[in-house]
């Protein structure tokens, strides 16, 4: 079996957002006007963000002040809250461990927005739009068969969407392997956020792959899972400074 | 009557029961299994056709090389290319937000004529014909009247061969103002390599093989001139070897590498030379220096005899001057803190000192150049020159030499007239003294013809509003930017060109020490009807035919980097696949070697001899100030006399406004120090302003977005009774702005921050009116000997709004 | 149409209370006038919802859930009003309730379509609402609440429907100078209903039964929708105390909408003597109790998450105590539990306008209770830190208030028209027990030869 | 001189004055276990608490359980009597002396428990020296001394006319310390018109004072577990949960109590269906909402599967806990059953085969094989092709099925007598509300935070001094009773005059269906 999982080294990671547009660019998710960002309306599936430990924490007084940065895409959780409360399969966890989302079978509750510790999951407030030419950018993969539509394809309003650890890319390497006739390996692919990040910070594989980079990684001491003790077992894994 | 519903009671009970004992059974199983999939075949589809093509982005100075996707003729994505040793296959959000660039809905779309009044924004389209009709109108017309050197091109960060074809350019029509905007950078930077090592360049930093970094100034991770070349050699340096090395940033401000680093020291802007000084003292004082440098491959450690006179040394220099006391007082770092970073710096050999590639800090007036060079000299006393770990020297790929320019008298002469900007001549040192020229013109200087590539001094420069002044003195202006941005606004032609990905080009590869060449190659054909500046230049040299014409035997830009690069070692169609071509791995020069004398330290020097020594006093100084007297010395804006006039040391910024008083601003009225920061995501160039995805991550430190804000404290808030996110006035002697205040609590207290590039009021419909732009508040004037635009010597006040 | 004789019970407020129905005023015109305009504006709102998408609404990122939740919740707790009072105090045996029954069911009636309706109208693509019954799973709470809600709605209205069942028939006999397509209602309706012993037997015996079934949902609703709350992991909404306590806010809120539709109808419809001031004494012991218990699970909940002060709840916890929900909180605080105590206990006794503006104020508070169990939790999520500035606050927007409007008008509507339409006090269960209203008071009491009655 | 009248006087007052032998008996093993219980604790005050199967992180155990549950059964009275009495119930004047004792010994011995689980017993006063009122333990002492305090006035203020007339009442042949003790409790009680307008009003008072008393009460022990952030513990629903929970044990020890007492003494007449049906609805509303509360308790952990959380439920479900655990949900589903059962059957059920005691015993030993052969599939080899998840689906339906099954067949014995039927809910309440107090306060102390998982057998000790505790219970509770009438004698003579007043009045149709099932009688809100 394959559990994709990916590790973030937080030592490595420079808060350059890159990881955050490349997935915006990979993934088509549109720029929203200045008013709607200031709202929270943004949508970047792949965030960063400065990070107190927990809100109360203190991050110290001037000049022994502790700031952190954080980035954060979809966990996809082992146990995830998002799935349970979809009251029509709208997303679901595949064999794979990927937690995936079927635009075309949402329809906007926002359960799962709500039930989601990590808030990785994004709603299409209005219909996402470019000004022209701005739309020629988009990326063409679709990832669709009948009833489901998933993947970069662009979104219609009014249904959730999030961080998809890139499936497109996964179905285009599965497509290549086959169409070259060869088994897929697990190294074959990454998403569209670890190719880009600037301190190679990530790395993404197969956690049943006990020779993994991911499964090297996850032993780390440094080594830790956002908000464990909620019970979500999210397959990012970071790896803490220092 | 009460049977049946009795008996459907039972019944209710019990398969309520069952399926519950069923559930339960199955609890196990059902917490933890996956969840039915929809079970169906996905098809992937994707473009019908689709390539990838090799090229380097040109949306900072790093100029990392992309691999370009291109599906059914769109540009739909760009990733790094690992073949390119400063980005290794990553990619920032600038490179990654590109095709925002090239698709941007207010890009020009062909060539404009002004047709009403200067700046009131009525244009006509014409066609290229006409452009290269009028531009060679006014050149011949200029090269007939003998000045050809009134014509002065302002360019922006241009590197490669477009940079020496634009000077060939410049040259051949006979005008020696080819004016870059370093001065508003790396000139500082450089200048202070340059007066000790000998080099005028960046100096490239070993980080992979560093076990102690101090970096001054500017977050290297963000905004230097290289941030991605940093980035790589930090997280090797971080993670990538068995041994962890320390990073120290010294900083005002806590930025995301303060914040990465291993510790933050606060600094009081503009007196980072008092604390390199501090820390060349201890080091000095215990012994840590390397005797071997000092003694045998650097000038004046010691004191010396020269001329008959007794020289001081750097050595007893800095023990009189720059005890921590002192030092403290100075810098407001603890005494404590500095012997002990001295002593980490000392012993964890290979540190090294790195110098901020972007102007800001260190430019607080001529302090700056002092203060590089003490920086820099750090790296000299512990032995860190030119070994691994330490300073390299950026060598370049050879590039087959430009053809002689042929006899032409007018050009000739035009070529030995002094430069618009005073570089060389009011301002000594200055290789470029970009924000003066708009002084120089109000004052006098004659431009006939003003060409801005890749240059918006009316946004970029502090004080921009004097260029606009100045153009209304000019009477030909071409601006060949791809936006409508505010200088474009105020030309009488605008040539837009197109964006980087549809044109030709090429990249030094800096940073690694190792020569290297990146291409820039055209992935779709151009949108709109645009033309490459060099390519427009061509049909100018030509329409304008002579010698100008002779000067340029190629037909286009393509043909140009085909016949430079020649000789890199590669064949154009490989260079073309790979976007890249390099000689890897930077080979260290023993001290004293034939490499060393040659390459290393004096290769640049103009009037100190290249004799191989690292200038702990500074020839060169002396050379340039050498002879001056006290007075003159106190006008250039210099304290010293004597040998501490080449001897790197601190000088107190003299903050603009009240010059009588010496100290400038009275401290208690304007009491915040004004610092623009550079920041990640829009960086350092305008059209990225109007990318809306740079906009919407542009404020991702504080919470902000789509706008500008004002940093400061939590205690110097409070004091002035201001609340987070309140409106507030932020005024100087130069300006003011309102935007909003957010606490940070990891600044100095008596700093406040506004980031760069917000505020725009042309470029397009993103970036206008988006914010404050800080540098309208900042000084205008350049410092009197290096032509440096000054940063940090601005104090403001803030007040609600 | 229908057999000609036809048993009814004796009810001697008959006329009064069929005086209602045989006429429409002209106030009742522009009253529906108006309330049709306010849907109207309601709908005109939706349309740009449709056409634009939830952008119209205040809601963002991290608030997806606001008015319209609320609404919801809202709406299905005043829907426990007519359940209680007919079901669970039908089971309780309280036959005082009897003349109130119909004008609380009517409220569940009318509420639940609103609340259903607030689901909708939640949803970012109502044209695929089908898509919950063609791909429904049944591990989401929403469908728990989906399958509750709808089959509350149904058994209200059989129950409704049955209970109605032999006034309709007396309207089809009574209100003979009706118009011919309201007479031709009641005959359909009526279902040749003849009011013989048996069938009156034959109905109690369903309703009591019936009252047993609605109980247990009434129960499972509103515990059902908490649990869309409670079900998730996030800090002030995973709690176990949810579900007794919406319940308990349900038929709170319910109870106290009995009170002020009771005193409309009273004094519109001239009723004083139907529904007599003891009624509303009943009620406000019930309101004391009710209050008193709101209280008790307010502190229940506060006070554990207050000891246990995990961060991520704290957040939650001074937000509403002393952050940007405080006014609101202390707001609610005052109007759903200080006011009505105060006014119940010491002023309401037998007078009804007292009672009715504590009735008032505890739905506005309970709405409010409700905004501020869902909204403050959604603006200090567990990495609270993901929040730009600016973020992590909700100002609802004009079409949220609107829509809002539109589905409270609609509710009132539909009520209106209804006590135009249908005797709003039962008859036949009034009529059994109306003699009741005139017991002697309890004897007293007089023992061992001590006491004597005065 | 107070009148009497000569069936009370029979029935009531003579046994007061009797000492049958098997009286003599009970007292004396009742004394006996005291006395083993005694020395057990004297044993363990002198070794310390090392003596009990308590360790880290068990801190808290047995004598805890006894505590919330004995301070669960003291509801018994004081509430049901004062909510009864508030809400006009006439039913209860038989039952409320009875009930009230039950709270008053219940306490007793309730507290007692604190004491015996305290390392320092010797210690006990600093609490109010040293007192915090931050600690929910201060606020227990406070709660549970009101408590104690107010149901103890709360049954000597009806025992008082009580007494008075006993005083007046004594045979001759009464010891004199007795008919002392009867004098002195009399208070010189004469029975004029104020002193009974003082005593209606006090009681009247009380039992509205003593409601949110009892109610904080609980509350409070819960809230000593949901105030701290142990895993299982911190939960909001705590305070209403242990209320309900006590106010079912309540009822629960007042059937046997009732029961046992009406047996004892033959007050048959006295304490009659009507006591038993109405209580009886009372007890089934308070399952319900008992299920409510659990499910809603743990419905909230198992779909939030929060990593320290859900080990203390999963110990439960299917864990160390889980015999405890089904122990107790199969007590309150059989409590349920067997007094709802009589409700729904018909009367002539017996006849059908379905009805019979005998398929009754097969389906239950079905059942027992059945579940005996579950517990082996895992290990014996035998049985490993049943090792599918359907095939042990389908036998716990099985299981299920059967057990209903039994449950059909002992329903028309049980609704022959419902008097024993009610005493075996009872007592399968208190059993199953004993072993709830055992699964809320164990998983969660077995499976703490960052300390491996315990187990936890309680010792010796912990069971005599257990058993100690409910031998001093029952003791108090019989000796009480056998000085002190057990049916409130005026109570129930005043109610005989209401009855008698009501009667007189001809109400028309008081209910509009007389016939309707499930309907309490006169249970006036």
């Amino acid at each position: 079996m394959t559990r994709w999982a990916m590790v973030i080294d937080l030592e490595k990671c420079v808060a350059c957002q890159g990881c955050s547009i490349a997935c915006r660019f990979e993934n088509n998710t549109p720029a929203v006007s200045p008013e709607q960002a200031a709202r929270g309306r943004a949508i970047r599936w792949n965030d960063v963000f400065p990070f107190p430990v927990n809100p109360t924490e203190d991050t110290g007084e001037y000049p022994n002040v502790k700031a952190r940065y954080m980035t954060r895409p979809c966990m996809h959780c082992e146990n995830p809250p998002c799935t349970k409360v979809c009251p029509v399969l709208a997303t679901y966890k595949d064999e794979e461990g990927l937690v995936r989302q079927n635009y075309s079978r949402c329809i906007g509750c926002r359960f799962c927005t709500v039930a989601c510790p990590y808030g990785v999951r994004y709603f299409n407030w209005y219909a996402p739009q470019w000004e022209d030419p701005l739309a020629l950018r988009l990326n063409p993969d679709r990832l669709e068969s009948r009833g489901v539509l998933e993947g970069p394809a662009v979104r219609p309003k009014g249904v959730v969407e999030k961080c998809t650890f890139c499936i497109h890319r996964l179905a285009k390497a599965r497509a290549r392997a086959e169409a070259e006739g060869r088994a897929f390996r697990g190294d074959e692919y990454v998403p569209a956020c670890v190719q880009t990040c600037t301190g190679k910070a990530r790395y993404f594989g197969d956690l049943d792959d006990p020779n993994s980079t991911v499964t090297q990684l996850e032993k780390s001491p440094r080594a830790f899972r956002l908000l464990e003790e909620v019970g979500t077992h999210p397959k990012v894994i970071y790896l803490r400074e220092g | 009557m009460a049977q049946p519903l009795s008996r459907r009671s039972f019944l209710k009970l019990g398969t309520a029961a069952a399926g519950s004992a069923a559930a339960l059974a199955a609890l196990q199983n059902v917490m933890g299994a996956a969840q039915a999939a929809p079970q169906t075949q996905f098809q992937v589809q994707t473009g019908a056709e689709e390539k990838v093509v090799a090229s380097a982005c040109a949306l900072c100075p790093a100029g990392c090389g992309v691999l370009v996707r291109v599906a059914d003729g769109r540009v739909v994505k760009l990733e790094g290319n690992p073949m390119h040793p400063v980005n290794q296959g990553a990619l920032c959000p600038k490179g990654q937000a590109a095709p925002e660039l090239l698709y941007n809905p207010d890009r020009l779309t062909g060539p404009l004529r002004r047709t009403g009044e200067r700046g009131a924004g009525a244009w006509e389209s014409i066609t290229w014909d006409e452009a290269v009709q009028t531009v060679t109108a006014k050149l011949t017309e200029l090269r007939q009247a003998g000045h050809p050197e009134r014509a002065a091109l302002l360019h922006g960060d241009t590197r490669g061969q477009m940079r020496s074809f634009l000077t060939r350019f410049m040259q051949a029509v006979g005008s020696p103002n080819v004016i870059s905007h370093e001065s508003l950078n790396v000139a500082a930077a450089k200048l202070g390599v340059y007066l000790t090592q000998g080099v005028y360049d960046l100096p490239a930093y070993d980080l992979e093989q560093s076990r102690y970094v101090l970096a001054f100034g500017a977050g290297l991770l963000e905004a230097g001139s290289n941030p991605q070349r940093m980035i790589s050699g930090y997280t090797y340096l971080r993670r990538g070897r068995a041994e962890r090395g320390k990073v120290v940033v010294v900083d005002p401000r806590q930025s995301i590498t303060a914040a990465k680093a291993d510790e933050w020291i606060p600094i009081r802007p503009g007196t980072d030379a008092a604390l390199a000084l501090g820390m060349a003292n201890v080091i000095i004082r215990s012994g840590l220096v390397d005797a071997d440098f000092v003694k045998n491959y650097a000038f004046g450690f010691d004191g010396f005899t020269a001329d008959g006179k007794q020289h001081k040394g750097f050595k007893d220099f800095v023990l009189e001057n720059f005890d921590s006391t002192r030092v403290e007082q100075i810098t407001g770092v603890p005494s404590t803190t500095i012997a002990r970073i001295a002593g980490e710096f000392a012993t964890s050999r290979p540190a090294v000192a790195i110098l901020p590639g972007k102007g800001g800090l260190l430019n607080g007036g001529f302090d700056g150049v002092y203060a590089a060079m003490a920086v820099h000299i750090l790296n000299a006393l512990v032995g860190s020159i030119d070994v691994p770990g330490g300073v390299m020297t950026q060598r370049y790929m050879p590039c087959v030499e430009w053809p002689a320019l042929p006899a032409d008298p007018v050009a000739e002469k035009g070529r030995q007239a002094e430069r618009v900007d005073g570089a060389g001549t009011q301002f000594p040192l200055a290789r470029d003294a970009y924000q003066a020229v708009a002084d120089r013109i109000l004052e006098g200087a004659e431009v006939e013809a003003l060409f801005l590539y890749d240059a918006n001094p009316i946004f970029e420069v502090p004080g921009g509003a004097r260029f606009a002044d100045a153009f209304a003195k000019v009477p030909f202006i071409v601006s060949f930017s791809s936006f409508m941005d505010e200088s474009a606004e105020h030309a009488d032609l605008v040539l837009p060109e197109p964006t980087f990905l549809e044109r030709w080009g090429d990249d030094h590869i800096a940073g690694l020490g190792y020569p290297g060449i990146a291409l820039r190659q055209p992935v779709i054909e151009p949108l709109y009807d645009t033309m490459n500046t060099a390519d427009f230049l061509f049909k100018v040299a030509q329409t304008v035919g002579g010698p100008v014409a002779q000067a340029f035997p190629w037909r286009s830009y393509e043909e140009v980097l085909r016949f430079r690069l020649a000789d890199i070692g590669a064949d154009w169609d490989t260079f073309r696949e790979l976007g890249v071509w390099l000689v890897p791995g930077y080979r260290f020069a023993r001290r004293g070697s034939e490499r060393w004398l040659a390459e290393v330290v004096g290769r640049d020097r103009r009037n100190a001899p290249h004799d191989g020594y690292f200038d702990l006093y500074s020839r060169e100084l002396n050379c340039a100030l050498g002879g001056k007297q006290k007075d003159e010395l106190a006008g250039l804006g210099i304290s010293q006399i004597g040998d501490g006039v080449n001897l790197p040391h601190y000088e107190p910024t003299a903050y603009a406004g009240d010059p009588s008083t010496g100290s400038g601003q009275a401290e208690n009225e304007y009491p915040f120090v004004l610092n623009v920061i550079t920041l990640m995501s829009l960086g350092p160039r305008s059209e990225a302003a109007n990318m809306p995805t740079l906009q919407e991550i542009s404020g991702m430190t504080v919470g902000e977005t789509w706008n500008s804000w004002l940093e400061m404290n939590p205690e110097a808030a409070r004091a002035l009774g201001l609340a987070d996110k309140d409106p507030v006035w932020v005024e100087s002697l130069f300006g003011i702005a309102q935007t909003k205040v957010r606490l940070v609590k990891g600044l100095r207290p008596d700093v406040v921050n506004l980031p760069y590039n917000q505020g725009h009021t042309a470029v397009g419909r993103f970036a206008r009116n988006r914010g404050v732009n800080g540098l309208v508040l900042l000084n205008p004037a350049s410092e009197p000997v290096s032509g440096l635009a000054a940063f940090t010597n601005t104090r403001v006040k803030v007040y609600r709004a | 149409m229908h057999l000609a004789t036809s048993y009814h019970p004796q009810n001697k407020h008959e006329d009064t209370i069929l005086s209602p129905l045989r006429r429409i005023t002209f106030v009742d015109r522009w009253l529906w006038a108006v309330l049709l305009g306010v849907m109207g504006l309601g709908a005109y709102a939706y349309s740009r919802q449709w056409v634009f998408g939830l952008g119209v609404t205040g809601m963002n990122r991290p608030v997806y859930w606001g008015v319209y939740i609320t609404n919801f919740v809202f709406f299905i707790g005043l829907a426990h009003s007519g359940t209680f009072i007919s079901a669970i105090l039908r089971l309780a045996g309280a036959g005082w309730r009897k003349p109130l029954t119909r004008a609380a069911e009517a409220i569940t009636l009318f509420s639940l379509p609103f609340g259903v309706a607030s689901i909708l109208i939640d949803m970012g693509r109502p044209d695929r609402v089908l898509n919950v019954i063609f791909y429904g799973r049944f591990q989401s709470p929403l469908l728990w609440d989906f399958t509750a809600v709808s089959l509350y709605l149904f058994s209200s209205v059989v129950f409704f429907y049955l209970s109605l069942l032999p006034d309709i028939a007396l309207c089809r006999d009574r209100l003979t100078e009706a118009p011919l397509w309201q007479q031709r209602v009641y005959g359909f309706l009526a279902f040749g209903w003849q009011g013989r012993p048996e069938q009156f037997h034959r109905l109690e015996r369903v309703l009591d039964g019936m009252a047993i079934f609605m109980t247990m949902l009434v129960v499972t609703v509103h515990t059902v929708v908490s649990w869309v709350f409670g079900m998730t992991v996030q800090p002030g909404w995973h709690t176990a105390l949810i579900g007794p306590f919406f319940l308990l806010g349900a038929i709170f809120s319910g109870t106290a909408a009995v009170v002020i539709a009771l005193a409309i109808l009273r004094r519109v419809y001239h009723m004083q003597e139907v529904l007599t001031v003891s009624l509303f004494n009943s009620l406000r012991k019930l309101l004391i109790v009710f209050t008193l218990g709101w209280l008790y699970m307010m502190v229940a909940e506060h006070l554990t998450q207050f000891y246990g002060s995990l961060p991520d709840e704290m957040e939650v916890f001074w937000q509403k105590f002393t952050g940007a929900f405080a006014p609101l909180f202390w707001l609610m605080f005052l109007i759903v539990f200080v006011l009505p105590l105060i006014i119940f206990v010491f002023l309401g006794k037998n007078r009804i306008g007292w009672m009715v503006a504590a009735s008032v104020l505890i739905n506005v508070g309970m709405w409010l209770e409700r905004f501020l169990v869902i909204v403050p939790t959604e603006t200090r999520p567990r990495l609270v830190s993901t929040l730009m500035a600016g973020m992590g606050n909700y100002q609802p927007t004009w079409v949220e208030g609107a829509i809002t409007a539109s589905l409270f008008a609609g509710m009132v509507l539909l009520y209106a028209v209804f006590t135009r339409l249908f005797p709003v006090v039962p008859i036949w269960e009034t009529a059994e027990a109306v003699e009741a209203e005139t017991l002697p008071a309890r004897p007293r009491r007089s023992l061992f030869g001590m006491r004597r009655s005065r | 001189m107070l009148a009497i009248d000569a069936r009370d006087k029979e029935k009531i007052v003579a046994p007061l004055f009797r000492t049958p032998r098997a009286f003599v008996l009970l007292v004396l093993i009742l004394s006996a276990l005291v006395a083993i219980g005694v020395a057990a604790y004297v044993r363990q005050v002198t070794l310390g608490l090392g003596v009990t199967a308590m360790d880290r992180p068990v801190y808290w155990s047995t004598y805890m359980v006894n505590f919330v549950f004995f301070i669960g059964i003291s509801h018994a009275g004081t509430l049901i009597s004062a909510i009864l009495r508030v809400t006009g119930a006439e039913w209860r004047r038989p039952i409320t002396r009875v009930a009230e004792a039950i709270t008053v010994f219940a306490l007793m011995v309730g507290t007692l428990q604190i004491v015996i689980d305290m390392g320092r017993p010797d210690r006990l006063p600093f609490t109010l020296l040293y007192g915090r009122l931050q600690s929910p333990i201060l606020w227990d002492i406070v709660s549970v001394t009101v408590y104690f305090l107010s149901s103890i006035t709360y049954l000597y203020l009806p025992l008082m006319p009580d007494a008075a007339i006993l005083r007046d009442n004594c045979p001759s042949d009464a010891p004199a310390w007795q008919r002392k003790l009867y004098i002195v409790l009399a208070l010189g009680w004469r029975g004029n018109h104020e002193q009974w307008v003082r005593l209606e009003k006090a009681i009247a008072v009380l039992a509205v004072l003593i409601i949110p008393v009892a109610v904080s009460v609980h509350s409070i022990i819960s809230w000593i577990l949901a105030t701290t952030v142990q895993p299982g513990w911190h939960s909001t629903i705590f305070g209403p949960y242990f209320v309900v929970g006590a106010i079912f044990s309540g009822i629960g020890a007042l059937f046997l109590a009732m029961t046992g007492v009406r047996k004892a003494l033959g007050l048959e007449s006295y304490i009659g269906l009507r006591q038993y049906r109405n209580l009886g609805l009372l007890f089934i509303a308070m399952n319900a909402i008992w299920f409510y509360f659990t499910y809603a308790e743990h419905l909230g952990i198992a779909t939030g599967q929060q990593v320290e959380e859900f080990p203390v439920l999963a110990s439960k479900l299917w864990g160390s806990f889980a015999p405890t655990f089904w122990v107790m949900a199969l007590a309150m589903v059989a409590a349920f059953w067997v007094l709802v059962a009589p409700l729904l059957v018909p009367a002539g059920a017996a006849k059908v085969a379905l009805f019979r005691p005998r398929l009754a015993l097969a389906s239950a030993s079905t059942a027992l094989i059945l579940f005996g052969i579950l517990q082996r599939i895992p290990m014996a080899p035998t049985l490993a092709a049943l090792d599918t998840p359907n095939a042990t689906t389908a036998a716990w339906v099985g299981v299920i099925v059967m057990l209903m099954l039994a449950g059909l067949g002992v329903a028309p014995w049980l609704k022959a007598r419902p008097v024993t039927a009610t005493a075996i809910a009872g007592g399968l309440v208190l059993a199953g509300m004993w072993l709830e107090r055992w699964n809320i306060i164990l998983p969660t102390m077995t499976h703490p935070r960052l300390i491996p998982y315990a187990v936890y057998t309680p010792s010796l000790t912990e069971i005599l001094i257990t058993v100690g505790s409910l031998a001093l219970f029952t003791l108090l509770f019989v000796v009480f009773f056998k000085f002190f009438p057990s049916v409130s004698i005026w109570e129930v003579a005043e109610g005989r005059v209401i009855e008698e007043a009501r009667s007189k009045i001809v109400v028309p149709a008081p209910e509009p269906s007389e016939a309707g099932w499930l309907r309490p009688r006169r249970f006036k809100l």
